[in-house]
C-alpha cells in the first residue's frame, strides 16, 4: 500500500501544481502545459490504482493520452489562431469579452 | 309602482288610510328631473354661445313651486285624515325590499305617524313658500333652472329623511340633504370661497354621518334590525337602562345630530354655508335640514330615554351651543352671519329641549323656529336683493350684506320690515308671538328638571348631579335668550332704523321686492305670530292667559305628538316609577318674558344706529372681547391649526415620504438591490482566464469540502 | 342542453373576444375599432341573459364543464358559474364595449394591436372568473397580464415603461408564489388519494395541517393582496393607472383589481379555512384594510394628479371589500361583493371622465383645471355624480355596499368597524377637493374656457354606468338575491370548518365536516 | 430486438444513430473536400442540406432503435428510452442549428463544410455522452463533443472575439476535464470499475458515504459536469464564450452541450450515485440556488442581448439542477420535458439574435432592438414568444416545463428550493421583459432601422417551427409529457409516478 | 524495497521539475522541465508495473505532444521575446493558498483507510495478466474487446482534432 500512497500523493501534488500554474500563469502555452501536467497526474493515479482496481486503469490511461494528443492539436491551433489576432499569447490581452 | 300596504303592529288595526304618501316624496324628485334637464339644456346653450332656450327659464318657475304645492296639499290631506283616524301604531307603507342581506332586512318604506306628518307639513309648507320666493329672487340668475333642480332634490331627500321607516332610509335622506346643501352652498361655484364653504359643509357633515353610521352598526349588531318599529320595540328589552351600549349608541347619534344640526363642535360649517343663495339659507340652513338632528333625537326618543346620561350630554351640548353661538352673533356685521349664528343658537335650544326629554318642546321650537327664522332669512334676502340692485346700479363694490351699509331701510322695504319685525319679536320670545311659547317650554323644562322632576335629575355626569346640570342649563339658556333678543334688536336697528347709509345714487334704486317674494314673507310673518298658538298649555301659569288664542284646542301639539312619545314614556315609567310630577313655576315664565323684553330694550337704548359709519368708515373692533367675538372666538383658526393643518401635513407626509420612500421605496429598492447585486456579481467577469480558473477552483474547493466533511 | 344551461355560454364569453382579437389584427387599422366594438357588444348581449338564466337557488355551480386538457396531470378545462362569479363576468362584459368606445378617439396609433390587446385581456379576465381548475385559473390569471402590460407600456404616458414593468413584476411576484402553493396542493391531494387532479373542488378536500395552511394561505394571500391591492402592496397601482390609457385604467380598476378580492373569496379562504379564520389573520387583514381605507385615502387627498388620486381611492375602496370578506358573515361578504360591482362601475366612470378630459387638455394635473362646470356642464354633472358614487352617497352603489360591509364588520370586529367608518369622512376629504379643483372655482386658464362638452358617444358611455350605479343604490335586491345562496354557503363553510374541534381550529376533520355540511358545489 | 453486449457486435445496433451520424459527417467532409479540390472557396449550399439529411437519417435510426431492449450484463451504452429521448433532443438541436447556420455562415464569410462536420461530430459526442454507462465512454464522448465545439467557437477566424472565446473555452474546458478525469480515477480506484451499472449496487450498502476516495471522486466528477452545464461557480466561461462564438454555435452550445451534460448528470448522479444521494443532494441544492440567483442577478445588468441570453442559459441550468436534485422520476421527466422546451426556445431566441444581425456586424445591444416589434411584426412576435417562454410564462411551453420542475421539486419535499426557483425567475422576468419593452415600447432609431432583415429560408422554417412548437407544448403538452414520463421509467424502475419521495 | 526507494526518488524528481516548470519565465525551459516530469513519470509507470504505458508516455507525451508544444513556441517566436507572464504577488499567494487547500483535501484520501467498495483484484492478478498476455496484450485485449466503443470514439475524436486543427490553423480561409 505504501507504493500506492506514494503514487497517489505524487499524483495529487502534480495535479495541484498544475492547478496553481493555471491560476498564476498568463502565457497561454504554459497554461496549456500546466493542464497537460494535470492530465499526467491523473494518469499516474490511474496507473497506481490499476493493480488494485483492475487493468481498465491502464486502458484508461491509453485513452487519456489519446485525448491529450487531440487536445494538444486543437488547443495549439486555437493558440495560433488567437496569436494571429493579438500577436501575443498572453491572456491578459484577451479581454474583449468581459462583464 | 306596486304599493304594498302593511300594518306594522297586528292589533289593533289602524283606521288611517293615507293618500298617496309615496307621491309626496316622489313629486319633488320629478321636479328635480324636469328642472335638471332644463338646466343642462340651458347651460349647454350658454356654453355654445347660443341664446338660451326661454322655456328652460320659464318651466322651473312653474314646476318647482308646483310640485311643492301639490306635495303640500297631499300632506295636508294626509294630516287631516290622520287627525280623524285611530292610529295605534305608526303606519308603515312598504314599497320594495331595499337591502336584504342575511338577517338584515331594510325595506324602502315610509313611516306615517304624527311626527313625520308634522315634519312633512313644515317641509312642504315652508318649502313651498321659499320656492315661491326663489322664483322672484333667483329668476335673473343664469343658473336658475339648476338652482330649482337642487332645491327640489333637497326637498325630496328631506322628505325621505323624515318619512323613512328605518335608520338606513333616514340616513339616505340624511346624506342626501347634505349633498344638496353642498351643491347649493357652492351654487356660485366660480367663487372659490363658495366652493370651499360647500366642501366644508359636506365634510363636517360627514363627520356627523360617521356617528350616525356607528350608531346604526351598534344597533344592528345588538338588535339585528334597523327598522324603527322593531328597534324601538326591542331596545327596552335588549338594552339595560343607562347601560354602556345604549349610551354609546346615543352618543354616536348625538355626534350625527351635532353634525347635521350644527352643534358644538361641528357647528363651524353653518355660518360659512351662508355663501349660498339666501332662500337656500332660509330653507336648508334654518327651517329644515339643520333641524334634522332634532328630528332624529325625537325619533329615537326611546333610545335616548334609555340612556339618560347621553340625553343629558345632548342637553348640555345644546345649551353650550346656544350660548356660544349667541355671543358670536352679538358682534357680526353681516346680516346673514347674524342670522346664521342665531340659527346655531336656536338649534342649541332645541337640542337642550330634546336632551332634557322635553321632546314636544323641541319639536315645537323646531316648528316655530322654521317659521320665524325662514321669515327672517327671506327678509334678509329681500334686503340683500334690494341692496344688490342699489349697488349694482352704481357698480359699487360695497358689501350688500353688511349692515353698516344699510340703515333706515324700513322706509324702502315696509313689507319686509313688518314681516321681519314680527319674526324678531317671535325669536325674542315676546308673547304672544310664536317663539315665546316654544322657548318658554324649553327653558321651563330646564327649571322643571332643576326641581328634580326630570328623568335626568338623578343622573350624574362628570360627577355633577343632574339637577345641578339642569339649573346650569336653565341659567345658560336664559342668558342665551337675553343675547338673542339683544342681537336681533341690534340687527333690526342697524338695518331698518337710523339714517340710510347707502349713497344717494343707490338709494333711488332701493325698493320693495316683487309679489312672488312678498307673499311668502307675509305668510311667514303671519306664521311667526300665530305659530305658537297651537301649543298653549293651559296648565302652565301665565301661559294659560293665552288659552283663548289656542289653535286646535289647548296643548294641541302635545296631544298630537303623544302617540310618538309612548315609547320613551313607557321606558321612564318602567325604570323611574317614582318620578315626581313636573311643576311649572310662574317665575320662570315671567323671567323669560322679562329677558326677551330686556334684550330688545337694551339694544334699543344702548345702540346708536345714527352714529354708525359704513363698512369702510367704521373701524374694526379694537377691544379684546369685540375682536374675539367678531372673529367667532377664532374657532375656525384653531380647528385649522389643531386639526386640519396637522391632518393635511400628515397626509402630505404619508404621500411624499411614507408612500413614496418607504412603501414604494422598499419595492423599488428591492429592484435596485437586485441590480446592484447583479452588477457586483458581473464584476467577477473580468475577461481574464486566470480569474475564471480561480473561480472554478474555488468552486471545486467548496464542493470538495462539502463532500469530504 | 341549451346554450345558457351548458358551459357553451361561458366558453363563448371566454373565446369570443379572442376571436375578435384575431379579426381586429387582420382588418385594416381604421376598422379595428369597429370589430372590437361589435365583439364587445355581442359579448355583452350574450352575457346579459345569464343574469336571468342563473338560478340562485339551483346548484352551487352552474354551467359546468370538465373536458380533459392535460389528463395525465389531472388538468381539465373546467368551468363553473356561481353567484360570486356571475357578477364579475357581467361586469367584465359590460366594461368591454364601453372601454372600446372610450378608446375611440383616444387611441390613434396601432389600433389593430390595441384593440386586439383589449379583447385578449377580456378573455383572460373572464377566464379567471369562471375557471374551476386551479391550473386553468392560474393560466388565465397570468395570461391577462400580457395584454395589460402592453396596453400600459405601448399606449401609455411618458413613464409607461416603468409603470408597466412594475405592474407586471409586482403581480408576478405574488402569483409565482401562488403557483408553488397550487402545486403543493396538487401533491397533497395526490398523496392522499393517489389521483392527480387540479380541480378546485378536489383541492377543497385536501386535508391540511395548520402549519401547511399557514404557508399556503400566505402564498395565495400575497398573490391576491398584490392584485387587490392591499396596503402595503399597492404602490404599483398609482403608477399603472396614471400611465395607462383610459381603457386600460377602466379595465384595471373595473375588473382586474376585483380578481384579487374574488381570489380571496373563491380560493384563499375556502381552501385554507383554518388559517383564514384564525384571529391573527383576520385582524392582520382587517388592519391592512383599515390602512387602505384611512392611510391611502389620506395619501389620495394630497395627490396633484387626478388619475393618481383616483387610483389611491381604489385602494381605499377595496380596503372595505377586504374588511367585508374577512368579517365572515353574510352582510360583510355580500357587501364586499356589492362593493366590487359598485366600484367596478363608479371608478371606471371616473376614469372615463378623466380620459375625456385628457383628450381635450392632455393633462391630468389638477392645477391645470378649474371652473369646467361653466364650459362643460354635462361633464361636470357626470363628474359630480361619479364622485358622489365614489364616496358612497346613499342611493348609489357605493353606499349599499359600504353600509353592508360596515354592518358585517362591526359584527365581527367592532373596533375595526369604528375606524373603517371614518372612511366616509376621508372619502369626502379626498374626493370633494378634486371635484372642486376640476369643475368649480373660476376659470383661470384660457385653454379651459372653450372646451367642448361631452359628445353623444361619450355620454353614451356614461349612461349604462349611471344606470347600474343607481340600480344598485336604489334596488340592489336582484343582485343580493343572486349572490346570497353562494355567500351563505361560503359563510357557513367557513364557520363550520374553522370551528375548533378536538384537533384545534381548522383541522382536517373540521374541514371535511364543513365540506359535507355546506358543499361549495361542483360535480367532480 | 434483444441485444446482449456480451457480443461486441451488438454495439453496432445499439449505436446505430451515432454510427449513422458519424458516417454522414465523414461523407459530408469527403463531399466538401472533393468538391473544392485544391481551391480555397466557400462550400456549396448543398453541404448544409447534406448535413441536415444526415441528421434526418440518424433520427430515423433513432426511431428504429426505439424498441431495442438489452439483456445480460450492462454494456458501455445504455439502451433505454431515456437515451432515445435525449437523442431526439440532440438531433433536434443539431437540425435547428444547421438550419440557422445555413445563411449565417455565408453572411459572415465562413462558409466551410468543416463547420457542419464538426457540428455533427459534436452531436455524436452528445449522444454518446447521454447514453454512456461507462465513465470512460462518458469522458471520451465529452471530449469528442467539446473538442469539436472548441473549434466551432473559434470558427469565425476573422473575428478576434471568436478566437478569444475559443481560447477561453478550450483552456477552461481542458482544465475542468482534468478535474472530471481525476474524479473518474478516484471513483474507479474505490470501486474497481468504471461501469455505472456495476458501481450503482456497490453504493447501496451505505459504505460509500464513508469512503473518502469515492466521495472526493464524486465531487470532482460533479465539478467537471458542473462546468459543462455552466452551473455557478463553474460558469465563468459561459458569458464570454457564448458572446464570442458564432451565434448559431452559441445556440448549439447553450442547448446541446447543456443537455448532454445534464443527461450525464442524471445518469451518473440521480441514477448511479443514488446511494449517496444525501451527500450530493445538498451540494447540488446549493449549486442550484447559486446558479439560479447568481445568473439571474447578473443577467439583469447586461446590455447585450446575446450576453443576456448567455446568463439566461446559466439560470436555466439552475432550474434543471433543481430537477436533478429532485432525483425522482418526476424530476427526470421534468428534466426531459424542460430540455425539449428549453432547446426550442433558446435556439429560437438565439435565432432572433441572428435575425437582427446584419452583414458582418453583430447588432446585439438592447438598443439595436428598439422598435423592432412594430417594424418587423413577425420577428417581434416570435422573439416575444421565445422570451416569454424562457421566462416561464403561461401560454408557452416554458411554463409547463417550469411547472413540471416545480412539481418534481415539491414531490421531493424541496419546497424552499421551489420558492427560490420561483423568486429568482421573477428576477428573470425583468430582463426578458426588457427586450420586449425595447422592441415594442421604445421608438426605433429610424423608420427603416429594421428593414434590411435577411434570414435564410431554412432559418425561417426552423424559427417558425420552434415558435409554434413552444406554443403547442403549452396547449397540447400531453403526448410529450407522457413520452417524458415513459422515458424515465426505466431509470427509476422502483418509482411510480404517483408516489413522492419519502 | 528498492522499487520504493526508486519510486520516491522519481517522485521527488517529477514533483520538483513540475514545480520548476511552473515557475520558469521562458516557455522553452518550461517545456523542457515538463518533459523532465514526463520522463520521471514514465519511470514511475514502469516501476508500478505498467510497462506499456511507460513506453507510450515517452513516445506520445515526451515525443509527440511536447515536440508539438516546442514547435508552436518556436513558430510563434516565443522563445526569445517572451515577457514575464507570472501574475503578481497576490495571485501567487492565492494560487499557492488554494493549491495547498486542495492538496489538503485530496490528501485525505491517503490518510483514510477506506475499505474498497468493490471486489479488488490486487497486484497479483495484474501481474498474472501481464505474465499471461504480455505487457501489450494485457492492455490490448480489453482495449479491443471490452472497450471497443471508446476506442472507436477515440478514433473519431482524433479525426475531429485533425479537422479542427486544420480549419483553425491554416493560413488562408
Amino acid at each position: 500500500m505504501l507504493t500506492l500512497n506514494i503514487a497517489l500523493a505524487l499524483s495529487a501534488i502534480l495535479f495541484v501544481i498544475g492547478v496553481a500554474g493555471v491560476i498564476v500563469r498568463r502565457n497561454a502555452i504554459i497554461l496549456f502545459m500546466c493542464i497537460e501536467l494535470m492530465l499526467n497526474a491523473v494518469n499516474l493515479a490511474f496507473v497506481a490504482l490499476s493493480p488494485y482496481a483492475g487493468i481498465q486503469g491502464q486502458v484508461f490511461v491509453f485513452f487519456v493520452i489519446a485525448v491529450a494528443a487531440a487536445e494538444a492539436a486543437v488547443g495549439l491551433a486555437i493558440i495560433i489562431s488567437v496569436f494571429r489576432h493579438a500577436e501575443s499569447v498572453d491572456i491578459k490581452n484577451f479581454s474583449l469579452l468581459r462583464w | 309602482m306596486l304599493v304594498l300596504q302593511e300594518v306594522a303592529g297586528a292589533v289593533p288595526h289602524n283606521s288611517f288610510e293615507p293618500i298617496l304618501p309615496g307621491l309626496i316624496v316622489l313629486l319633488p324628485l320629478i321636479g328635480f328631473v324636469i328642472n335638471g334637464i332644463a338646466s343642462l339644456v340651458a347651460v349647454r346653450d350658454t356654453s355654445r354661445e347660443r341664446a338660451v332656450s326661454p322655456w328652460t327659464q320659464r318651466l322651473p318657475s312653474i314646476v318647482a313651486p308646483g310640485v311643492m304645492l301639490v306635495a303640500f296639499i297631499l300632506a295636508v290631506m294626509n294630516f287631516f285624515r290622520m287627525a280623524g283616524a285611530e292610529l295605534h301604531e305608526p303606519l308603515v307603507v312598504h314599497y320594495w325590499s331595499w337591502l336584504p342581506a342575511g338577517d338584515l332586512q331594510v325595506d324602502a318604506a315610509l313611516q306615517l305617524d304624527p311626527l313625520s306628518i308634522l315634519m312633512t307639513l313644515i317641509i312642504t309648507g315652508v318649502g313651498m313658500l321659499i320656492h315661491v320666493f326663489s322664483v322672484g329672487y333667483m329668476r335673473a340668475d343664469p343658473g336658475y333652472p339648476r338652482y330649482m333642480a337642487y332645491l327640489n332634490l333637497f326637498v325630496f331627500f328631506m322628505l325621505v329623511l323624515v318619512l323613512g321607516a328605518s335608520f338606513p332610509l333616514m340616513f339616505v335622506g340624511w346624506e342626501g340633504v347634505g349633498l344638496c346643501s353642498y351643491l347649493l352652498i357652492g351654487f356660485w361655484f366660480a367663487d372659490r370661497a363658495n366652493a370651499d364653504a360647500g366642501k366644508k359643509a359636506f365634510i363636517v357633515n360627514r363627520i356627523g354621518d360617521f356617528g350616525f353610521l356607528m350608531a346604526m352598526m351598534i344597533l344592528f349588531a345588538n338588535l339585528g334590525t334597523l327598522t324603527f318599529g322593531a328597534v324601538f320595540a326591542e331596545a327596552p328589552v335588549v338594552f339595560a337602562y343607562s347601560g354602556p351600549v345604549i349610551t354609546a349608541i346615543c352618543l354616536f347619534l348625538l355626534l350625527g345630530a351635532a353634525g347635521k344640526s350644527a352643534q358644538i363642535p361641528l357647528y363651524v360649517w353653518l355660518p360659512d354655508a351662508m355663501a349660498g343663495p339666501t332662500p337656500v339659507s332660509a330653507l336648508i340652513h334654518a327651517a329644515t335640514m339643520v333641524t334634522a338632528g332634532v328630528y332624529m333625537v325625537v325619533r329615537s326618543a326611546t333610545l335616548f330615554a334609555l340612556a339618560p346620561s347621553a340625553s343629558l350630554t345632548v342637553a348640555i351640548v345644546g345649551t353650550l351651543t346656544a350660548v356660544f353661538a349667541a355671543t358670536i352673533a352679538l358682534k357680526q356685521w353681516d346680516i346673514k352671519k347674524v342670522l346664521a349664528y342665531s340659527t346655531v343658537s336656536q338649534l342649541g335650544f332645541m337640542f337642550a329641549a330634546v336632551g332634557m326629554g322635553a321632546y314636544v318642546a323641541g319639536v315645537f321650537h323646531l316648528m316655530t323656529h322654521a317659521f320665524f327664522k325662514a321669515c327672517l332669512f327671506l327678509g334678509a334676502g329681500a334686503v340683500i336683493h334690494a341692496m344688490h340692485e342699489g349697488l349694482h346700479a352704481t357698480h359699487s363694490h360695497a358689501d350688500a350684506q353688511d349692515m353698516r351699509n344699510m340703515g333706515g331701510l324700513r322706509r324702502y322695504l315696509p313689507v319686509t320690515f313688518f314681516a321681519m319685525a314680527a319674526a324678531t319679536l317671535a325669536i325674542a320670545g315676546i308673547p304672544p308671538f310664536a317663539g315665546f311659547f316654544s322657548k318658554d317650554e324649553v327653558i321651563g323644562a330646564a327649571w322643571i328638571g332643576a326641581g328634580g322632576a326630570s328623568p335626568l335629575s338623578e343622573v350624574t355626569l362628570l360627577g355633577i348631579a343632574g339637577s345641578t346640570w339642569m339649573t346650569f342649563i336653565g341659567v345658560m339658556l336664559s342668558a342665551a335668550a337675553f343675547m338673542t333678543a339683544f342681537y336681533m334688536g341690534r340687527m333690526m336697528l342697524y338695518t331698518f332704523f337710523g339714517p340710510n347709509r347707502t349713497g344717494e345714487a343707490e338709494r333711488s334704486h332701493l325698493h320693495e321686492v316683487g309679489w312672488s317674494m312678498k307673499i311668502p314673507l307675509i305668510a311667514l310673518g303671519l306664521l311667526s305670530v300665530i305659530g305658537g298658538w297651537i301649543n298653549i298649555d293651559p296648565h302652565v301659569p301665565i301661559v294659560e292667559w293665552f288659552t283663548p288664542l289656542a289653535i286646535g284646542g289647548p296643548a294641541a301639539l302635545h296631544d298630537w305628538l303623544h302617540p310618538v312619545l309612548v315609547g320613551p314614556e313607557a321606558v321612564i315609567a318602567a325604570n323611574l316609577p317614582n318620578l315626581p310630577e313636573p311643576h311649572h313655576a310662574a317665575w320662570g315664565i315671567l323671567l323669560a318674558i322679562a329677558i326677551g323684553v330686556a334684550g330688545l330694550l337694551t339694544a334699543w337704548l344702548f345702540l346708536k344706529p345714527d352714529r354708525l359709519g359704513t363698512a369702510e368708515a367704521e373701524p374694526n373692533y379694537t377691544d379684546t372681547p369685540g375682536r374675539l367675538l367678531y372673529n367667532k372666538w377664532y374657532v375656525d383658526e384653531i380647528y385649522g391649526k389643531v386639526i386640519i393643518g396637522p391632518f393635511q401635513a400628515l397626509s402630505r407626509g404619508f404621500s411624499s415620504i411614507v408612500d413614496r420612500w418607504i412603501v414604494d421605496g422598499l419595492v423599488d429598492g428591492a429592484g435596485r438591490l437586485m441590480h446592484g447585486l447583479g452588477r457586483l456579481g458581473g464584476l467577477t467577469q473580468t475577461g481574464q482566464l486566470n480569474t475564471y480558473a480561480f473561480i472554478l477552483v474555488l468552486g471545486v474547493l467548496v464542493v470538495l469540502g462539502a463532500f469530504a466533511f | 342542453m341549451g346554450f345558457y344551461e351548458s358551459h357553451w355560454v361561458l366558453t363563448f364569453l371566454i373565446f369570443a373576444p379572442l376571436v375578435g382579437a384575431g379579426i381586429a389584427l387582420a382588418v385594416p387599422a381604421k376598422s379595428a375599432g369597429k370589430v372590437a366594438l361589435w365583439t364587445g357588444i355581442i359579448e355583452f348581449l350574450v352575457s346579459v341573459p345569464l343574469f336571468w338564466t342563473f338560478e340562485p337557488l339551483g346548484p352551487a355551480m352552474q354551467n359546468e364543464v370538465a373536458a380533459a386538457w392535460i389528463p395525465s396531470w389531472g388538468i381539465y378545462y373546467r368551468l363553473g358559474l356561481d353567484g360570486i362569479s356571475l357578477f364579475m363576468v357581467l361586469l367584465t362584459t359590460l366594461l368591454l364595449p364601453l372601454s372600446v368606445l372610450g378608446s375611440w378617439s383616444y387611441i390613434q396609433d396601432r389600433r389593430n394591436a390595441y384593440y386586439a390587446m383589449l379583447l385578449a385581456l377580456t378573455t383572460g379576465v373572464v377566464g379567471v372568473f369562471v375557471a374551476m381548475d386551479m391550473f386553468l385559473f392560474y393560466v388565465f390569471w397570468e395570461m391577462m397580464l400580457i395584454p395589460m402590460y402592453f396596453l400600459i407600456g405601448v399606449w401609455g404616458g411618458t413613464e409607461r415603461i416603468y409603470a408597466s414593468v412594475k405592474f407586471f413584476l409586482y403581480t408576478m411576484f405574488g402569483s409565482l408564489l401562488m403557483l408553488v402553493a397550487i402545486l403543493y396542493m396538487f401533491f397533497r391531494y395526490q398523496a392522499v388519494t393517489g389521483i392527480a387532479s387540479f380541480s378546485y373542488f378536489d383541492f377543497l378536500q385536501v386535508p391540511l395541517s395548520m402549519g401547511e395552511q399557514w404557508w399556503l394561505f400566505a402564498a395565495f394571500a400575497i398573490a391576491f393582496a398584490v392584485k387587490v391591492p392591499i396596503f402595503p402592496f399597492h404602490t404599483w397601482l398609482p403608477h399603472a393607472h396614471v400611465q395607462a390609457p383610459t381603457a386600460g385604467s377602466v379595465v384595471l380598476a373595473g375588473v382586474l383589481l376585483k380578481m384579487g378580492t374574488y381570489g380571496f373569496l373563491r380560493f384563499a379562504l375556502p381552501l385554507f379555512p383554518g388559517a383564514a379564520t384564525d384571529r391573527t389573520t383576520v385582524l392582520l387583514f382587517m388592519v391592512l384594510g383599515l390602512f387602505g381605507i384611512v392611510y391611502t385615502a389620506m395619501v389620495a387627498a394630497v395627490q396633484p394628479n387626478a388619475k393618481r388620486l383616483v387610483a389611491y381611492t381604489s385602494v381605499a375602496h377595496l380596503g372595505f371589500a377586504i374588511l367585508g370578506i374577512f368579517a365572515f358573515n353574510i352582510q360583510g361578504v355580500q357587501g364586499a361583493l356589492l362593493l366590487m360591482i359598485g366600484h367596478g362601475v363608479s371608478t371606471p366612470m371616473l376614469f372615463f371622465l378623466l380620459g375625456m378630459l385628457y383628450e381635450r387638455r392632455h393633462t391630468y394635473e389638477l392645477a391645470d383645471f378649474g371652473g369646467l362646470a361653466a364650459s362643460m356642464p354635462i361633464f361636470a354633472s357626470m363628474l359630480v355624480f361619479s364622485a358622489l358614487a365614489t364616496i358612497g352617497l346613499p342611493g348609489t352603489a357605493g353606499f349599499s355596499a359600504e353600509f353592508l360591509v360596515l354592518l358585517g364588520t362591526f359584527r365581527a370586529e367592532p373596533f375595526v368597524a369604528l375606524v373603517a367608518a371614518t372612511g366616509v369622512i376621508v372619502a369626502a376629504y379626498y374626493m370633494l377637493p378634486m371635484v372642486q379643483k376640476i369643475i368649480f372655482n373660476s376659470i383661470d386658464r384660457d385653454e379651459n374656457r372653450n372646451l367642448v362638452d361631452l359628445n353623444r358617444r361619450e355620454v353614451g358611455i356614461m349612461v349604462p354606468l349611471i344606470i347600474v350605479i343607481l340600480w344598485i343604490g336604489v334596488y340592489p335586491r336582484p343582485f343580493l338575491d343572486r349572490m346570497e345562496p353562494a355567500v351563505t354557503r361560503l359563510v357557513e363553510y367557513m364557520e363550520l370548518s374553522s370551528f375548533a374541534g378536538p384537533d384545534g381550529p381548522g383541522s382536517p376533520a373540521d374541514i371535511a365536516a364543513a365540506r359535507a355540511a355546506a358543499p361549495l358545489g361542483g360535480s367532480r | 430486438m434483444m441485444l446482449d453486449f456480451a457480443s461486441q457486435a451488438d454495439y453496432f445496433w445499439a449505436l446505430l444513430p451515432e454510427i449513422v451520424l458519424s458516417l454522414a459527417a465523414m461523407l459530408v467532409l469527403l463531399v466538401d473536400v472533393f468538391q473544392k479540390g485544391n481551391r480555397s472557396e466557400p462550400s456549396r449550399p448543398i453541404i448544409g442540406w447534406l448535413a441536415l439529411a444526415g441528421v434526418v437519417v440518424a433520427t430515423a435510426a433513432n426511431v428504429w432503435i426505439g424498441d431495442l431492449t438489452e439483456t445480460g450484463a450492462a454494456g458501455m451504452v445504455a439502451v433505454d428510452q431515456f437515451r432515445i429521448f435525449t437523442n431526439y433532443i440532440f438531433l433536434l438541436v443539431a437540425a435547428l442549428s444547421i438550419m440557422l447556420s445555413i445563411g449565417y455562415l455565408e453572411r459572415h464569410g465562413m462558409n466551410l463544410g468543416e463547420y457542419f462536420v464538426l457540428l455533427m461530430f459534436s452531436t455524436v459526442g452528445m449522444m454518446l455522452m447521454a447514453s454512456a454507462r461507462d465513465l470512460i465512454l462518458l469522458f471520451l464522448a465529452l471530449e469528442l463533443m467539446s473538442v469539436a465545439i472548441y473549434v466551432l467557437v473559434g470558427f469565425n477566424r476573422r473575428d478576434a472575439r471568436s478566437a478569444e472565446g475559443a481560447l477561453k473555452y478550450f483552456m477552461l474546458g481542458a482544465f475542468s476535464s482534468g478535474f472530471l478525469l481525476y474524479g473518474i480515477a478516484l471513483v474507479f480506484g474505490s470501486t474497481g470499475s468504471t461501469n455505472l451499472a456495476v458501481i450503482a449496487p456497490l453504493l447501496d450498502g451505505g459504505l460509500a458515504g464513508e469512503s473518502l476516495m469515492f466521495l472526493i471522486g464524486a465531487a470532482l466528477i460533479l465539478t467537471g459536469l458542473g462546468f459543462k452545464v455552466a452551473a455557478v461557480p463553474f460558469h465563468a466561461w459561459t458569458p464570454d464564450v457564448y458572446e464570442g462564438a458564432p451565434t448559431p454555435i452559441t445556440g448549439f452550445m447553450a442547448t446541446g452541450v447543456k443537455a448532454a451534460a445534464f443527461a450525464a448528470f442524471i445518469r451518473v448522479f440521480a441514477v448511479a450515485f443514488e446511494g449517496v444521494y444525501l451527500q450530493w443532494a445538498s451540494v447540488i441544492w446549493w449549486l442550484a440556488v447559486a446558479t439560479m440567483v447568481g445568473a439571474n442577478l447578473v443577467a439583469l445588468t447586461q446590455g447585450s442581448v446575446k450576453r443576456m441570453l448567455a446568463y439566461s442559459s446559466i439560470a436555466h441550468a439552475g432550474y434543471l439542477l433543481v430537477a436533478l436534485v429532485s432525483a425522482n422520476s418526476y424530476g427526470a421527466a421534468a428534466f426531459l420535458f424542460y430540455l425539449v422546451v428549453y432547446t426550442l426556445m433558446t435556439i429560437g431566441a438565439f435565432g432572433m439574435v441572428i435575425a437582427n444581425e446584419r452583414g458582418e456586424k453583430e447588432r446585439v445591444t438592447l438598443q439595436d432592438y428598439a422598435g423592432l416589434g412594430w417594424q418587423q411584426p413577425m420577428v417581434g412576435a416570435f422573439f416575444s414568444i421565445f422570451l416569454i417562454s424562457l421566462a416561464g410564462f403561461p401560454l408557452t411551453g416554458g411554463f409547463i416545463g417550469k411547472v413540471y420542475i416545480l412539481k418534481g421539486a415539491l414531490d421531493s419535499g424541496l419546497s424552499v428550493l421551489a420558492v427560490i426557483l420561483v423568486v429568482s425567475s421573477l428576477v428573470s422576468y425583468f430582463y426578458y421583459l426588457r427586450v420586449v419593452v425595447v422592441m415594442y415600447m421604445q421608438p426605433a432609431s429610424s423608420q427603416d432601422a429594421h428593414s434590411g432583415m435577411v434570414l435564410s429560408a431554412p432559418a425561417r422554417i426552423a424559427l417558425g417551427v420552434a415558435a409554434i412548437a413552444v406554443l403547442v407544448l403549452f396547449f397540447y403538452p400531453g403526448p410529450l409529457l407522457d413520452a417524458a414520463q415513459h422515458s424515465v421509467a426505466s431509470l427509476f424502475p422502483d418509482q411510480g409516478f404517483l408516489v413522492g419521495r419519502p | 524495497m528498492l522499487t520504493q526507494i526508486l519510486l520516491i526518488c522519481f517522485a521527488i524528481l517529477a514533483a520538483s521539475s513540475a514545480l520548476v516548470m511552473v515557475t520558469r519565465k521562458n516557455p522553452v525551459s518550461s517545456a523542457l522541465w515538463l518533459i523532465g516530469t514526463f520522463f520521471s513519470l514514465a519511470a514511475i509507470y514502469t516501476l508500478l508495473g505498467a510497462y506499456f504505458i511507460g513506453v507510450i508516455q515517452i513516445l506520445v507525451y515526451a515525443g509527440a505532444i511536447m515536440v508539438l508544444f516546442l514547435f508552436v513556441i518556436m513558430l510563434l517566436n516565443l522563445g526569445h521575446d517572451y515577457e514575464p507572464d507570472i501574475r503578481g504577488k497576490v495571485w501567487r499567494v492565492v494560487a499557492a493558498g488554494s493549491g495547498l487547500v486542495m492538496l489538503a483535501l485530496l490528501a485525505r484520501i491517503l490518510g483514510a483507510n477506506d475499505a474498497p467498495l468493490g471486489d479488488m483484484a490486487g497486484p497479483d492478478l495484474l501481474a498474472a495478466q501481464i505474465a499471461e498476455h504480455g505487457a501489450v496484450g494485457a492492455i490490448g485485449i480489453p482495449l479491443f474487446l471490452d472497450f471497443v466503443v471508446p476506442l472507436q470514439v477515440t478514433g473519431i475524436l482524433l479525426l475531429v482534432a485533425v479537422v479542427g486543427a486544420v480549419v483553425l490553423a491554416k493560413r488562408n480561409v
